[in-house]
């Protein structure tokens, strides 16, 4: 079971902030294609890479990074703190 | 080192007062990032953040602005939820031996939560709600460092 | 903008309550120097000033600083007479629209005031007593303005 | 009438923080010589002009600056604020 986490437009676009799968995903990028798979919420929210960011156990990574052993995943955009 | 991460205002007096009384240190450096409402229309600022992740993330920005520059205290509190034009966001503070270190540390602090802490702001307005886009300018203020 | 050379000590935080209120103030900064005592031996700084000059040349660089960076607030305290190691010199405070207009401000007051405000810094120790000498990085750090 | 002013060292040699003076000096140069003629300490008080800074009236000057109409002089080392 693995963790997936939304946030700012991408939660809007999903619309949930979070859920949990079952995945066979090897990568973050075999990920990211399941979930487009899905709807045209998910096609959406997943249709321009370059403007998203993804964290494996909240640490910002690639999205050529293996997901095994991962259990908590979040796409967001770039973030705007400070 | 103090890194909050925190719905409720913080008092910028009170936080000074017992900040940088380290020995030897001969500089203090404090940032507060306020809400500006540049079109006189903004409502609201909404901060969502990624609870976890964010203590995480300021605590190895803060970690290596510490070792870097040998600071003696180090400081940061950054708000979350909704922010009205005049509040205060967030807040670094920095001390160090001398005013060099201290304000690069603070510097550097600004420039990676911005990019690198997981925030992220949508302004409310009362034309609509709109998400901030990150600058390119701020991903270059990375490259400083 | 506020100018102040005085004996007396200042309190940070409640300098720092009233300031940066402006509409359109996005970010403010905060720098204080306190004395160090570096070798250990350090009984108290004697800090000389010439009154009068002290405050027309601070407000020429304050004022400077304002139209530079378009500063929505500027403030400057410099202290004189007999302070002891941990105690605060002085402190300068900026508020503008965007961080880095904030920070370069400050850092250019510092600069500015390090070189070019009518203070001579003696230090008194067990061994004896010793004008502080300008430091050549200190003249340097004016060519970055 | 002129008013001589000293800081820090400088006031340290010449042994008064501020005088009164006559002078007919044309510049800071001038000035200078004149002091420096007086005794051993106001001699050595302006020896290395390198390490002098001037002021006129409260205004950092040259040493080559005229001293017409000017009213307050000050000597000291380069100064250490901040």
């Amino acid at each position: 079971m693995m963790d997936l986490l939304y946030f700012a437009w991408v939660r809007e676009r999903t619309g949930v902030p979070r859920e949990k799968i079952e995945t066979t995903a090897a990568t973050v990028m075999d990920l990211v294609e399941e979930l487009k798979a899905r709807d045209e919420n998910y096609a959406l929210a997943f249709a321009d890479l370059k403007s998203l960011r993804v964290s494996l156990d909240q640490e910002l990574a690639d999205f050529d990074a293996p997901l095994e052993g991962v259990r908590e995943v979040a796409f967001f955009p770039p973030m705007t703190g400070g | 080192m103090k890194i909050l991460v925190q719905a409720e205002d913080f008092d910028l007096a009170q936080v000074l007062k017992g900040f940088g009384k380290a020995p030897n240190t001969g500089a203090t450096v404090s940032f507060t990032g306020l809400v500006r409402d540049d079109s006189g229309t903004l409502e609201y600022m909404e901060i969502e953040h990624y609870p976890g992740m964010c203590e995480a993330a300021i605590g190895k920005i803060a970690e290596e602005a510490r070792t870097r520059w040998a600071l003696t205290d180090c400081l940061v509190i950054h708000r979350y939820g909704k922010l009205r034009p005049g509040d205060q966001i967030m807040m670094v503070a920095t001390a160090a031996r001398h005013r060099v270190e201290a304000f690069e540390a603070a510097e550097f602090l600004m420039d990676y939560l911005k990019s690198r802490a997981p925030f992220w702001k949508k302004e409310v307005t009362r034309e609509g709600a709109e998400w901030v886009a990150a600058k390119d300018a701020d991903e270059e203020a990375l490259k400083r460092w």
